[in-house]
């Protein structure tokens, strides 16, 4: 019938530029992976002003990457989203600090610190849940609201500052490190916060439309992530991206794309593209708790783990 | 055709006013004059009969028709030359008066020149002439001719009374000698202090044609000096 | 006047949120892309009282930063009139340093400034100045012939007698320019607060932006709509008051 | 003309950098916070080439957007000079649209048009439109009695002919605002491409922004301020001709 | 004291010249007068003089000391009462002529007013007051009176004459009576086509006091316009 017809022109906003983070998405574009299973892919890129489930509803776009908390308080809003691969298992969300002035052993040491918060972001609420799993109260640290430019870290007012441990982790890290100044990361997931980060997403309306073209999509790009994330395609990946990211020079990519196969395949028994579901109710049960959403959205419901 | 009666004006935030129970009329066509002492209200009283001002008291009685007010310090726009603007504003059925106009009004070497180029004078001169091209009833020409020289003005008088001769002029001038020569009857507006404020003194009425006795006119210039 | 506004204002935002729910009717979108009446109530409800403070403390800054622009555009605009090197070159530089996009210029003056006050003071003058300048120039560098002819020719000309010339024989031009960058004054304070301050209704604006709550930030361009408009009506009843009185005089 | 804009811009641009150096040597602040001279030379070889059809492509947008604005400026002046209730109305409209800051509105103007060039030509019209709204609107409310006179008096007012009066009266001012507010449509476009294109200069600096590389940013700023001075030079030297031929005309 | 030799000049983007080598000159104080058809270069032979124009050819020589220039189109700032800004532009020196100048000028019930909400011939005066209040050796006054009526104007010719007799004028109307009157030396400019451009006639001087034969007056008048 009509209403099954599957499409092949589909476009897919990601979350971020074009950078090591979304390596899969432009080795499958560049080698083909999508073209190879009849369908025509439009990778856009990212951004801070994005928002890729708010241009599925528009039907802008087909495919998105989104974080979870974004997914979770859309859904909780009546968004008809629903997750089809989870991208990270680590959240690459870490706090950068120079390992010589700060010393962080455990939990405890971030007692009395400066610690850089995006107000609003996830980073807020990862550090948050941390604090109040380990029952610190707020009071015992200070707060930085975080913007754009990272002046207020390198001038040392700021103590921890948040980046992706994958992207801005590695440049930051190398800036300092030129400047003969060790740093190192401070990681929640070592002390048991596990928030879910950026997963591929589609609307229900597609996977009940086009099953065919969703299925299609999100097995081509699964195909090619564990490609470029495989060490022997090493170069070939780290030339691609840098394609599209010429302002990151080739050793750092290299080094960046090292971080994200460990933090989206920690190990070789990984399946790339798993979705934790006890890792997605725990990120839910954290936004319940700090009153992110106001009642439980059964996130699990929108996890589509078979295709 | 025009009459002001009982007319009371007082500027806002002026101590005195400018017209106390004024009252003058002009009650046939022809080349009438508005005379007085510099600051007396003559451009006062001409915004009023042409409806520029309100907040006055009495009534102004206008049976004439479509009223014009011309004055000499308006400008022309820049962006086209005088000639073009003149045949721009002319309504069609004057078209033909045009040339006319314009070569006895002395401006013939002004019409390619944009308004800001042109001497006090000959500004004067084609603003009026744009006047004269519409299609008025009564108009008023406020020092429409003050800094045009006398032959010139003369030349302009003659011309227009020949080409309108069913139309109402009211002349504003500072020339004793050229609105006793030319006008039918010169309205001589007084201080507000005195009564009445208005008198209307018989002038020579000369047109192309007609000659003028010396005596007679140095008899209407007395007679305005006096009531003046 | 002060009502007119208001109500306009009002008028005009209720006109905005309706064309809002419109698409949403028209697309089906969900809540999280276009908030419900019932959220936007809800969240007012909420967040009203909260932002109050914070929008008065986003105007406050923009005022003072309008009424800095306002000397910092008087100053470049009456160095500009020299027909010199040094007033082209003023003049080139205001240019220039207004071609930046503040979110390019803003980290360098974070780094210099602090994100304290001052950085948010001259952001928001930054951004209303020139508008301000545009006009002034034009107005400050074009002679009043005919008023000016004896200053001049008498050797009075003074450069302040020459500005306060041209400014009187501009006035409601001024005035118009004057009280319509106070709405940029305020854009460039929430701007400001928006890119690195931690106070300012700016700031709840990024925060709810990160939250992807449309709901509040309607509410919060409702607060901004609001004091805007209050501020605007006032700055034109005063510009109306010189007027007169300065007409009066005259 | 056009080299003295181009000095001009070029010596600001050196005072600038030197102004940072200094900040630098007296804070004793390292590479990181601003670069050194080397590294911004190194930098400058590298992407020098890559940037310049960067520019090119915001340079073009924004004059699409410059020329776009002008006409909606123009409109809405036109608009308000009637003292009408839809005169004021569309006139506070126009107002509080400005009121609100485009980093707040930009990402529904995201969701409604995509992320096409009609969001990045929006965007850049509305950040310079508004300056020349203003003065448009100073300069087309103010009459100028002794030329109008004559056509309100025997009828022959158009609103057409009222807006030409006015304009050619003020034709200095509206050269001084519609050649400055190119370098707000500079700004605008460079904005929307920071919020959310990806092409043209704004992009490259957001990128080089995450990269925390201020040398990037730097050159970026050097290409912006060359091609809006030449850009700037090009509107004078146009609004020169057209200033010459009215006034030779008239 | 003031003598143009030999002048050339042509407006730029005009095809005929305005002055085809022209020379005149004024060799004494008193007041002398300029004289010709609108538009046949007076107020540009002013401008000329007071070193307003450039571009011409020939020479003009000043030995007389500071030139001033009025005209009639020239306006006060709006901003306080023409009394405050007389006050304010009178060197200390000249403060005690104020009132007797404002006085004969019959402007005493004006110097509270704006300058905007003025007669005419109320700011034409005023102008004028203001220049003679300056420290001028010479004062070209350009129609400077042109909107007054005949009698004030009469009044502050005298009184001008009166107040400063080693001062020199030169005087640009329109009335040949007036010039012929009151002038010295009447300056009559003439077109361009003509050669000399320009003739002196000697006019009568008329002072206070003083009285003119009619029959004088009236050579007078007929001579400048036979020469126009
Ligand atoms: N700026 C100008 N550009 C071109 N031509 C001009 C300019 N100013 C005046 N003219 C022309 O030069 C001639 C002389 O002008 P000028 O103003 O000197 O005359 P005038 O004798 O003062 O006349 P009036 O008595 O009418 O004031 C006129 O024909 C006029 O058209
Ligand atoms: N806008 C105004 N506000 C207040 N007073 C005014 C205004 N206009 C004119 N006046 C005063 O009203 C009186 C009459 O002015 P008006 O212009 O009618 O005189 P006039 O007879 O035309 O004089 P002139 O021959 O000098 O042109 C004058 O004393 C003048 O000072
Ligand atoms: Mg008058
Ligand atoms: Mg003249």
């Amino acid at each position: 019938s009509k209403k099954n017809k599957e499409i092949t022109k589909v476009s897919y906003r990601l979350k971020w530029l074009f950078n090591t983070s979304v390596a899969g998405d432009i080795y499958a574009d560049v080698n083909g992976f999508f073209a190879g299973e009849g369908l025509d892919v439009e990778v856009k890129e990212g951004g801070p002003e994005r928002d890729a489930i708010k241009e599925l509803e528009m039907g802008h776009a087909h495919f998105g990457v989104a974080s979870a908390d974004q997914v979770i308080r859309a859904v909780s809003k009546g968004a008809p989203i629903v997750v089809i691969a989870q991208l990270f298992q680590i959240n690459p969300l870490q706090w950068i600090y120079r390992s010589n002035e700060t010393k962080i052993n455990n939990v405890e040491d971030l007692k009395g610190k400066i610690i850089g918060i995006t107000f609003g972001g996830n980073d807020e609420t990862i550090m948050r849940a941390l604090l109040s799993k380990y029952s610190i109260s707020e009071d015992k640290l200070n707060f930085f609201s975080v913007r754009y430019d990272y002046t207020p870290f390198y001038e040392r007012r700021v103590a921890l500052w948040p980046v992706y441990r994958n992207a801005e982790g590695v440049i930051i890290g190398d800036k300092l490190d030129t400047a003969k100044e060790p740093v190192s990361f401070f990681d929640p997931n070592n002390y048991g916060i596990h928030f879910v980060a950026n997963s591929v997403i589609t609307t229900q309306n597609m996977i009940k439309q086009h099953p065919e073209t969703v299925k299609i999509f999100i097995t081509a790009l699964i195909k090619a992530w564990n490609e470029a994330l495989n060490p022997a395609n090493s170069d070939k990946t780290v030339e691609a991206i840098h394609k599209v990211d010429k302002d990151t020079p080739l050793d750092i990519i290299r080094r960046q794309l090292d971080i994200t196969r460990q933090l989206m395949k920690p190990t070789d028994k990984t399946v790339f593209g798993s979705i934790d579901v006890n890792a997605w109710k725990e990120t839910e049960r954290i936004m319940i708790e700090q009153k992110l959403i106001s009642a439980p959205v059964n996130i699990e419901k929108r996890l589509r783990k078979e295709f | 055709m025009i009459e002001c009666k009982n007319i009371n004006y007082k500027y806002h935030g002026t101590q005195y006013p400018v017209f106390n129970d004024l009252s003058c009329k002009i009650d046939e066509p022809g080349f009438h004059a508005l005379f007085g002492l510099s600051g007396v209200g003559k451009s006062t009283l001409a915004r009023l009969i042409a409806g520029q001002l309100d907040g006055f008291t009495g009534k102004i009685d206008n049976k004439t028709g479509k009223i014009f007010y011309s004055y000499n310090l308006e400008r022309l726009p820049g962006w086209s030359s005088v000639g073009e603007h003149i045949a721009k504003v002319t309504p069609v059925q004057n078209k033909n008066r045009i040339n006319e106009i314009i070569e006895s009004f002395g401006l013939s070497s002004c019409i390619d020149s944009g308004f800001s180029h042109l001497s006090l004078g000959q500004r004067n001169r084609i603003n009026l002439a744009r006047y004269l091209l519409q299609d008025f009833d009564f108009l008023i020409m406020d020092e429409s001719l003050a800094n045009v020289d006398e032959a010139t003005r003369e030349q302009i008088i003659f011309k227009i009374k020949d080409m309108y001769p069913q139309k109402t002029f009211l002349y504003i001038s500072h020339s004793v000698a050229e609105v006793s020569m030319f006008c039918k009857n010169i309205i001589v507006l007084r201080s507000f202090q005195k009564s009445p404020q208005s008198l209307t003194v018989l002038g020579q009425d000369d047109t192309t044609g007609k000659s003028v006795e010396r005596k007679n006119l140095e008899k209407t210039m007395l007679e305005i000096v006096n009531v003046s | 006047m002060f009502h007119k506004r208001l109500y306009q204002f009002v008028f005009i935002y209720i006109l905005g949120i309706g064309f809002l729910f419109l698409i949403k009717k028209v697309l089906n979108l969900s809540d999280y892309v276009i908030p419900s009446p019932v959220e936007i109530y809800e969240t007012g409800r909420k967040v009203f009282l909260r932002y109050i403070p914070d929008v008065l403390n986003t105007l406050s800054v923009a005022i003072i930063g309008h009424v800095l622009s306002i000397f910092m555009a008087t100053i470049i605009g009456i160095i500009s009139r020299l027909s010199n090197w040094i007033g082209s070159f003023i003049k080139t530089a205001a240019f220039n340093i207004q071609a930046y996009p503040i979110v390019a210029v803003a980290p360098i003056i974070f780094i210099l400034l602090g994100d304290g006050l001052s950085s948010r003071l001259l952001i928001a003058a930054m951004i209303c100045y020139f508008p301000l300048l545009l006009s002034f120039i034009g107005i400050l560098s074009e002679p009043v012939v005919d008023i000016e002819h004896f200053y001049v020719h008498s050797g009075k000309m003074r450069w302040q007698l020459e500005v306060k010339i041209r400014a009187f024989e501009n006035m409601n031009k001024l005035v118009t320019v004057i009280s319509g960058s106070a709405t940029l004054a305020m854009v460039g304070t929430i701007v400001s607060e928006f890119i690195g301050a931690s106070s300012g209704i700016g700031y709840s604006i990024r925060i709810a932006l990160y939250q992807s709550d449309l709901a509040k930030i309607l509410i919060a361009l409702f607060l901004i709509g609001i004091f805007t408009s209050l501020y605007l009506a006032f700055l034109e009843w005063l510009g109306r008051i010189v007027v007169r009185k300065w007409e009066h005089n005259s």
